[in-house]
């Protein structure tokens, strides 16, 4: 690169361009501004497709999953518990489901003021 | 006596410069922030926090002289709103104006950073230790060519009160022009005696976490961050004042001038400050008394020489 | 004490940086031992980042442990997970398909991208050029906005998985990863011309935390700390891997040796990522992006690389033939940087500190790794409640009762 | 000094580590006898040049700790030495002078295995925090990350009888 005068300042035209535009920064809205499609956020499960086979619950890093059948083998009542507060949201439950009951949404206002309320049932 | 309390008091004296305070500080800070293509505070900002300081609680060093501690801000606030009543702001005349007033004004600026040097010094903590002598030797490096440029226009002028120099001027507007050296030296300076960008040696955050005040808080804190902006309200006055200064002789119409020199100065003040990085202080140093002071140096030595030749 | 008053004979400081301070973005702690200005002697203490991560992957299967490494970091999380699945692949002897390649290279530049427009913005907040930091993260928020949508989380892209990755990219993404390098060059131009001319930034960065080549082959150092010193280590080079066997990558070094140079590399090596996420984007073929991988390993030790943005991250993984990992040693590229720290801190000053420790980009986390992964949920909730105990007490002591103030309980 | 050289200068001085490199850029050695271990360091420090040191592997063998010191030279190839160390009394001595580099592994290998390593300068400890209960090795296998008491900081097993 060719060698270049130094001074100081040298900020000043994009700085004092910047005056008159737009800011980078907005005002937080609880909306889905800057979430991008694909968002990996909270999950969504169909009890009806599910098989219990509980290889979601195995591959989760952090054990934040729970697949419970109260019916029996033949007639499944199937229901599936989140705990948010160990959820990384890393959707490897998504892609090891065998049978798609499992998918994410992109839903990631989910903070809550107690522990308890972020156990969830999906 | 009604009217000059008043004068003091309310306008164009001390109520004045704390409103105008918050007003500039949030052109500051809007303006730096726009610059940096962020949103910026709202127009309420300074106040709030000012507000939420006064509430806090006080903190006391416990090794601190309790009595200094607690004087320290009130002494250096006092001094800023002192030097604030020698410069004009409404009409041609300053509240409080004198042969001499200039001096005045220039020792009184030296209270509030000698006051953050016994401050830092009192507080007896690694971080503030380092910003006091950092606050202290940053004032050697600046006092000089500061202490010239102030006094360079003053020479031209032939009189040693603000009021007067801006009268001179006002009749000679062409003269500022010769002073525009001495201008740039002393926004330069004033910028290191804000403590500002490029000059922020003495409390760079990142290095020594705010430096001589770090063990303030609440109400004392709130002092000095009024002493601060009140600072840069009165250097801009006086910016205005010795270089700026163009009359119309209607007093409204010189207030509203008043407000528009202040502005500009504070707006390259905030350029000044958005885009540069923080210099060290041997840099600093370095900077002040090679190239500055002789700058300042060569314009009395010109001034004097034309005020001769001139024969004003 | 005896100590205190010997340094205070000899008008010597000892300066505490850290564990908490504005110019550490993570914990470590910095004890430096001035003399006036000048530092004499740097001690650094790291360790309080320490997650336990090598310990949690040991009782994990290989699936799970793939996400425990990925938060090893945050920055370079990518670079982890490549690097691990680098390692279970080449045990596994999988055949990863050519365009899962190209995704992982395009996902590792764009990563490389983000990490150091971050760098450039810590490094400038360091030196207290605020203006710098604020345009720099503005630009950064780009290549974040592509990453979430490439991966579907800002951060912790969760891109690879064994056998190749978990999400195709579409050619509308790839049109708006053009359209992102395009509006970034022009960007990143306009800061290697600002870091060549700007004064107070060259003043400010010249000259310091000088680690010479002989220095760099003592300590070991890697990234852009050695490339600064003109040192050609580039794993995508000396090793190259996944895409990188088909894309040659010019290295970029410079001979300034101090923070300037790193800076300089890190601005050029920019340009750079941008170069190479075109052709990978233009190059990009068509077929499956994943194979199927097994969940067991055969008994066997691995040891793989990855340049990561910030130096090169080696992975250990040892089998025992069961789907866990008996052992998982991560090393990651700011541990090998550390070696030097007080090597390059000593005899500047105090205002140099903070940007020295900066330059190597220093990432904590991946120094410290893991032990507490997961939190019972029950210390959370004891604690609120000591606190607030605490603070009752307190108010009692000044005549105040507020036990009987209704708190909405939290 | 390439991966087939590195080899064959290994295998004709040191026979017993039976370096083998499954792919380039990687030479594995089998475990050395402990007296030759700092030799064998040496001379790929001072013949080979492999002056880089790039980690310690610390990995818990039953009885023993073994210790794979993964070294680095110019030609960026990677080689494991490794050396064996009884748990009941593991020792070792410090590499720092040789590999400056190696000093944080060391400390590291002292606080998560309990292995003690002989010269090695006074410092810090890392990575586990102060307070840290003595004698207590997280990454050794008998080490079960469920019996330590956050709050009290101390690692409590189950007494033997209650397992039972």
């Amino acid at each position: 690169m060719r060698k270049k005068q130094e001074r100081p300042g040298g900020l000043a035209g994009l700085a004092i361009k910047n005056l008159f535009r737009k800011p980078a920064t907005q005002v937080h809205q609880f909306g889905e501004e800057g979430i991008q499609k694909g968002y990996r956020g909270k999950l969504l499960y169909d009890p009806s497709s599910c098989i219990n086979c509980v290889m979601c619950m195995r591959d989760c890093p952090t054990g934040a999953i729970t697949i419970k059948n109260f019916g029996t083998k033949e007639d499944k009542q199937m229901h599936a518990y989140l705990n948010m507060g160990r959820c990384v949201f890393c959707c490897q439950c998504v892609d090891t489901c065998p049978k798609k009951s499992l998918s994410f949404s992109s839903d990631v206002l989910l903070a809550s003021f107690t522990r308890e309320s972020l156990e969830i049932e999906l | 006596m009604l009217l000059s309390i008043f004068n003091v008091l309310v306008f164009p004296g001390l109520l004045f410069l704390g409103a105008y305070s918050f007003v500039l500080e949030f052109v500051d800070r809007k303006v730096y922030a726009r610059m940096q293509s962020r949103k910026g505070p709202p127009w309420y900002q300074p106040l709030a926090d000012m507000l939420k300081l006064i509430g806090k609680k006080v903190i006391v060093p416990r090794n601190a002289q309790k009595f200094l501690f607690a004087a320290l801000p009130t002494v250096s606030l006092a001094a800023v709103c002192a030097a604030f009543l020698c410069v004009p702001v409404w009409g041609a005349t300053a509240v409080t104006a004198y042969q001499g007033d200039l001096v005045a004004v220039l020792y009184l600026l030296t209270i509030p950073t000698l006051c953050h040097f016994l401050a830092g010094y009192n507080s007896h903590e690694v971080y503030s230790t380092i910003g006091a002598f950092r606050t202290l030797t940053q004032m050697f490096a600046y006092e000089v060519p500061l202490f010239m440029a102030f006094l360079s226009p003053a020479i031209l002028a032939g009189t040693w009160s603000i009021s007067g120099i801006a009268a001179f001027y006002a009749v000679h507007p062409l003269y500022t022009l010769i002073n525009l050296p001495v201008f740039i030296v002393s926004l330069l300076t004033s910028q290191s005696k804000l403590e500002r960008m490029p000059f922020d040696a003495p409390e760079a955050e990142t290095e020594i976490v705010g430096g001589a005040l770090v063990e303030y808080s609440g109400r004392y804190l709130a002092y000095f961050r009024g002493t601060a902006i009140a600072e840069l309200t009165a250097i801009a006055s006086v910016l205005a004042a010795l270089y700026l200064p163009f009359f119309t002789g209607i007093a409204w119409l010189d207030f509203v001038l008043y407000l528009a020199k202040t502005f500009v100065i504070v707006l390259m003040m905030v350029l000044l400050r958005a885009t540069m990085a923080r210099i060290r202080i041997d840099q600093t140093l370095k900077f002040f008394w090679s190239i500055l002071t002789p700058i300042a140096m060569l314009q009395m030595i010109v001034n004097l020489l034309l005020r001769g030749g001139l024969g004003l | 004490m005896s100590d205190r008053n010997q340094n205070e004979r000899n008008n010597k400081v000892v300066v505490p940086i850290g564990p908490q301070h504005p110019s550490l973005k993570e914990p470590g702690s910095f004890k430096i031992t001035l003399d006036g200005e000048k530092v004499e002697r740097a001690v650094v203490e790291i360790g309080y980042n320490h997650r336990g991560i090598e310990k949690a992957c040991e009782s994990r299967n290989y699936i799970q442990a793939l996400y425990i490494i990925e938060r090893v970091c945050g920055i370079c999380s990518h670079a982890h997970t490549l690097c691990f699945c680098q390692a279970f692949e080449e045990l596994a002897g999988l055949e990863v398909p050519r365009r899962a390649h190209y995704i992982r290279g395009i996902v590792g530049e764009l990563e490389r991208l983000h990490s150091h427009l971050l760098w450039l913005g810590v490094a400038a907040h360091e030196i207290g050029f605020d203006t710098l930091f604020m345009y720099t993260w503005r630009d950064r928020e780009l290549v974040l906005d592509l990453l979430a949508r490439i991966g579907g989380n800002r951060v912790n892209y969760g891109v690879n998985t064994y056998g190749g990755v978990r999400r195709d990219l579409e050619p509308e993404l790839m049109q708006d990863i053009l359209h992102v390098c395009d509006l970034l060059e022009e960007k990143l131009k306009y800061y290697a011309d600002l870091a060549l001319t700007e004064t107070t930034l060259i003043a400010r960065l010249k000259g310091i935390g000088v680690l010479t080549p002989d220095d760099v082959r003592k300590y070991s150092a890697v990234g852009p700390v050695a490339r600064a010193a003109g040192i050609e280590g580039d794993v995508r080079v000396a090793e190259p891997y996944g895409v990188f066997k088909e894309i040659a990558v010019n290295v970029i070094t410079d001979d300034h040796c101090d923070v300037y140079g790193r800076t300089l590399v890190r601005v050029k090596e920019m340009l750079e990522a941008i170069r190479l996420i075109r052709i990978m984007v233009a190059q990009i073929p068509e077929g499956p992006i994943s194979v199927r991988a097994p969940r067991k390993l055969p008994v066997g030790e691995v040891l793989s690389r990855v340049e990561a943005p910030r130096g090169e991250d080696i992975h250990y993984i040892r089998s025992t033939g069961t789907d866990m990992p008996d052992r998982v040693r991560v090393r990651a590229p700011t541990e090998a940087n550390w070696h030097g720290m007080s090597h390059m801190l000593e005899g500047f000053q105090l205002a140099d500190v903070p940007i020295i420790i900066a330059a190597i980009d220093p990432c904590y986390s991946c120094t410290d790794r893991a032990i507490h992964l997961i939190g019972d949920g029950i210390n959370q909730l004891t604690d609120w409640a000591q606190i607030r105990a605490l603070s009752i007490e307190q108010y009692k002591s000044r005549g105040i009762d507020p036990g009987s103030i209704k708190v909405r309980e939290f | 000094m390439n991966t087939e050289e590195t080899i064959l200068a290994l295998n004709k001085r040191f026979p017993a580590l039976e370096a083998t490199s499954a792919r380039p850029l990687r030479i594995f050695t089998a475990f050395a006898a402990p007296e030759e271990f700092e030799k064998t360091l040496q001379y790929a420090f001072s013949k080979l040049d492999y002056h880089k040191g790039k980690h310690i592997v610390g990995t818990d063998e039953g009885e023993n700790i073994g210790l794979s010191y993964i070294l680095s030279n110019d030609e960026n190839v990677l080689l494991v030495l490794r050396e064996r160390v009884p748990k009941s009394a593991p020792h070792v001595r410090s590499m720092g002078e040789l590999f400056p580099s190696l000093m944080l592994h060391e400390r590291e290998m002292v606080d998560l295995f309990g292995v003690q390593v002989s010269g090695l300068p006074e410092g810090p400890n890392y990575p586990l925090p102060d307070g840290w209960p003595e004698g207590e090795y997280p990454l050794r296998k008998e080490w079960n990350p469920a019996y330590f008491n956050k709050q009290t900081m101390t690692y409590e097993p189950p007494k033997e009888e209650d397992a039972k």
